[in-house]
């Protein structure tokens, strides 16, 4: 029996405007919600009447617009406290999205802790974006970044990650929770948990984690968490960074501008305390209209039925493409969020993913900002088909059909 | 005039005081003669020291203890903050440091006036609050230990 | 003669849903655009539509979507580079706003060039963003920031400047274009000239004069400008920066991750060309939809036209504030935008603020941003009004009429 | 088959050869053939250094000047791509410096693939493109000044 009613799940794809859209004469079928998520209308109308009724910067001003909309940003604050279970709202910082969350926590707290010859170590299906910022600020501290080695199943070796903490002098792990590359959910508290037994700090990369499931940062133990709204039916440009306080506290500012500080002046500038040290400038303050009303469509439906569809449509998906011949799924990892990556033998991904396109699949192509993911598994790129909890059987049998007939062509 | 004894009496006898104005002009009026009326801050204690921090306006809190009691004595640069302050001396000074640090202060809301207690504002209230029930918790928490 | 009829300001106010808001049962009269613009309903419908069409993650993605939504951004690019004048659109970079575009560059250039003791000499009226992120630069790399003075009337000094140039060993100077505490609009052509006849590298802050003017970034001769799309009628979450590429080129990257990278590998990483070395992770997409309606909206109206609209309401409320004793305006420059400031005798500005918000009027009150100017004028804070294109010449009767009030009350 | 002589002629007879296809299923399949007839690239010619960089699929141009005419050579890996660069290829190899650096190239347009040639396409075309048209400009500005 599925999660949802076949009425339930017409429903839902009725409040996403976009799916009503037609490509190259055939209905969108969008399998690439890992890249970035579809929005349901209320987002959208969030958004919308926040600028025709409420739009003011916030934070500073005395009058009722910038009060009103300090008070739906700082109310966002409160609820993404929630959402993960930290511990007090100022461990919930504003940022872009997931990739300058790991650059803000690389270039302050990476760059006190890291001394010459010290490690960080990240896994080897790291998306560039908790993999590049440690190389740049490893690379100016004269300490290194080594690998988590991946298996072929998609999973790291926990033993080697084990060796790895007892033989370097490691200060830092950055680690995916789950990999937006091949889908698997890694079990991050153990690797948080080996960490945390030897004193070494922790930040993981909950980008395609957050989204699909519930997580609590205190049960987890980590340090440090990023996640993205755009991956979670929500606005473009908005992301979070959790931090531990007492670390936040000892952090040095990134950024400096407005908002971020006390007392500024040519002979000495003095900064605010967490979070508002760590958030210089004028904010997206539009987004939090756009968040508040996606986190209302996640609660509607509930996590849990949202995680349990897209595991369906996983499975499904996985069943169905197995049976096509010359093709071959990376990663299969006992568990697996709701992605699928697959290379066709003799077809390369860039011309499957034009044919696909033609025929109204929208998929994503490439190393998915993976590279040495991909590398480590001899490919120069996969197709990934990514789910969401609008998605359906029929999107996939499309899919399956468009290899089938792709591959007719190719070979 | 006499101070009515309990936290929530001096409260009460606020709400039905504002009672009284229907217009915002004459509340505000109200609030800025109650800071007029707060007792004169020393010039050293308006220091660094006893400052909270409010980016618009600046507070002064300067708490003193009387046995298992809390004295408050404040200030603002701001004429409406100041009126606030004052509320807020009020209400919470010579109360003992467990019914201050348990207060919670409906009052403000009932004269409409909630909001100027939003930590979003950046006016000092919110934080002078917090660091008087800070300075009542601290105490209480001693005489629980002792007693 | 107004630069509008009255029917065309009507025209003009009805593009705005915020403009009948009401507030405290009075309509509202915002005259804090200085502080962030309120956008026309064209700005609003644009970002929806785009979101209900065609939203999907940038640059990588081979399907439709992915095309159309990449397109869109990128004829941003093009389209700021002609706004500027820049040479060619891989100038042009996408920030989340000035305080980021200035941190960018403190950040790379500024580390790459301040050696110890070298100074940066930035105005003493600037914003925080443009005076914090130096300071955090130069007190990392042993150099220091130093002022060019302002002058009674809200001027710099500019003998001052050549002074301090020919003293010191400067490398780089950042400078306002226009202040958003007073209004000066600087001759900030001079000063550029004056840096780049020494050699010496410029930054402009265009936060408050490239919504507001025409400008030429070749004429001009800086090396590098920023401004913000929130303050031009535009989505919040976007700004620019504009660097030439010269120099864009020989800097390091900054934030690492998705887009910005060539290659990456546990054995090393090589980066993208300018501008997408500076453009790490996935870029707030939805954005461009609406900055593109905002410059359609400023292109309609013509920004002369606005200019001069804007001009003729500070020369009203300039006129109609002075005749209110008691009332003293900070700055005189020859040259202003429309800002003004003004301070109350024995009003603190806090309490002026609450006051007028009280009479549905929104004004921003404070240090803005800005203590340094605060600190020289020797006020903690002032009482400003702003004004964008919808602005009338009843609003500032108001203004006026709730200032005489409020005196009243408190003196 | 007999080239025509100048690019327009050749972008013409592809138009031409084009205009047979109604379903883009048929032209993507005659675009996969051009490439199959694309001559062979040496396999040291696949080196770094004639990698015109792509995000999705590579590709590799190698010119050969022959006096004021510019020979190319090319390869991808990916089929669509190549087939596309087998387009370019047979309708600028061969042409006077010149000619290439001018062409506008609309044939791509004409047939409906212009899409293809967007700086946005993560193909490595539009860089294949603008770098033959960098290479013929530099030789013919060369010949411009020797005559
Ligand atoms: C002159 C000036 N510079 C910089 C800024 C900072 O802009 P943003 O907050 O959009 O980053 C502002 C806006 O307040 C400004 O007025
Ligand atoms: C696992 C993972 N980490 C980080 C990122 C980067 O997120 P963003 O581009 O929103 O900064 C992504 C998104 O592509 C991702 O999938």
């Amino acid at each position: 029996m599925s999660v949802f009613s076949p009425e339930e799940i017409a429903a839902i794809r009725g409040r996403f405007p976009i799916l009503s859209r037609v490509v190259n004469d055939k209905p969108l079928a969008y399998l690439d919600s890992a890249a970035s998520s579809q929005v349901p209308e209320q987002v959208i109308e969030a958004m919308a009447t926040f600028q025709r009724t409420t739009r003011a910067n916030v934070h500073r001003g005395v009058h009722r617009l910038s009060q009103e909309a300090t008070e739906v940003h700082e109310g966002l604050r409160d609820r993404i406290q929630r959402l993960l279970g930290a511990s007090r709202r100022e461990e919930v910082i504003f940022v872009r999205g997931t990739t300058e969350a790991i650059n803000l926590v690389a270039w302050t707290f990476g760059r006190q802790k890291l001394n010459a010859l010290d490690v960080v170590l990240a896994g080897e299906l790291e998306h560039h974006a908790n993999l590049v910022p440690w190389q740049i600020v490893a690379a100016e501290r004269g300490a290194r970044v080594e690998k988590i080695p991946a298996l072929d199943d998609g999973t790291l070796d926990f033993e080697a990650y084990e060796r790895l903490l007892d033989s370097l002098p490691v200060k830092i792990v950055a680690i995916q929770h789950v990999s937006n590359a091949l889908g698997t959910i890694h079990p991050v508290e153990r690797f948080v948990q080996a960490a945390k037994r030897r004193g070494v700090a922790t930040l993981v990369d909950g980008a395609q984690s957050v989204p699909h499931m519930r997580l609590d940062v205190q049960a987890l133990g980590c340090d440090f968490l990023a996640f993205s709204a755009h991956k979670m039916y929500g606005p473009t440009g908005l992301g979070f960074l959790y931090g531990r306080y007492e670390l936040l506290e000892s952090m040095p500012p990134w950024q400096g501008g407005g908002d971020m500080i006390d007392k500024v002046s040519f002979s000495g500038t003095t900064f605010h305390e967490p979070p508002w040290r760590f958030e210089a400038g004028t904010p997206h303050y539009v987004a939090p209209s756009g968040m508040n009303a996606a986190l209302d469509f996640v609660e509607e439906i509930g996590m849990e039925r949202i995680a349990a569809r897209e595991h369906e449509l996983l499975e499904y998906a996985q069943t169905r493409l197995r049976e096509i011949e010359g093709l071959r799924i990376l990663g299969s990892a006992p568990h697996k969020a709701g992605v699928v990556s697959f290379v066709l033998e003799g077809v390369h991904h860039y011309d499957a993913g034009l044919f696909l396109d033609q025929m109204g699949i929208a998929v994503r192509t490439g190393h998915h900002c993976a590279q040495p993911a991909m590398e480590r598994y001899g490919v120069t790129g996969t197709i990934r088909a990514s789910f969401a909890v609008f998605n359906t059987e029929s999107e996939i049998d499309r899919l399956v059909a468009g290899v089938i007939r792709l591959q007719k062509v190719f070979q | 005039m006499i101070t009515p004894d309990t936290i929530a009496e001096r409260e009460t006898e606020i709400v039905e005081e504002f009672a009284m104005f229907d217009e915002w002009l004459d509340k505000y009026e109200h609030i800025i003669e109650l800071g007029k009326g707060l007792a004169v801050l020393a010039p050293e204690l308006h220091a660094d020291e006893w400052k909270v921090k409010g980016c618009q306006s600046q507070v002064w809190l300067h708490p003193v203890r009387e046995g298992d009691a809390l004295v408050f004595q404040a200030d603002s640069d701001a004429a409406i903050t100041k009126g606030l302050v004052a509320l807020m001396v009020r209400v919470l000074s010579g109360q003992p440091a467990r019914a201050i640090a348990q207060a919670p202060l409906a009052f403000l809301d009932r004269i409409g006036l909630h909001e100027h207690l939003s930590p979003t504002r950046s006016n000092g209230l919110a934080s002078m609050v917090k660091q008087m029930k800070l300075y009542a918790g601290a105490i209480a928490a001693q005489e629980a230990s002792h007693g």
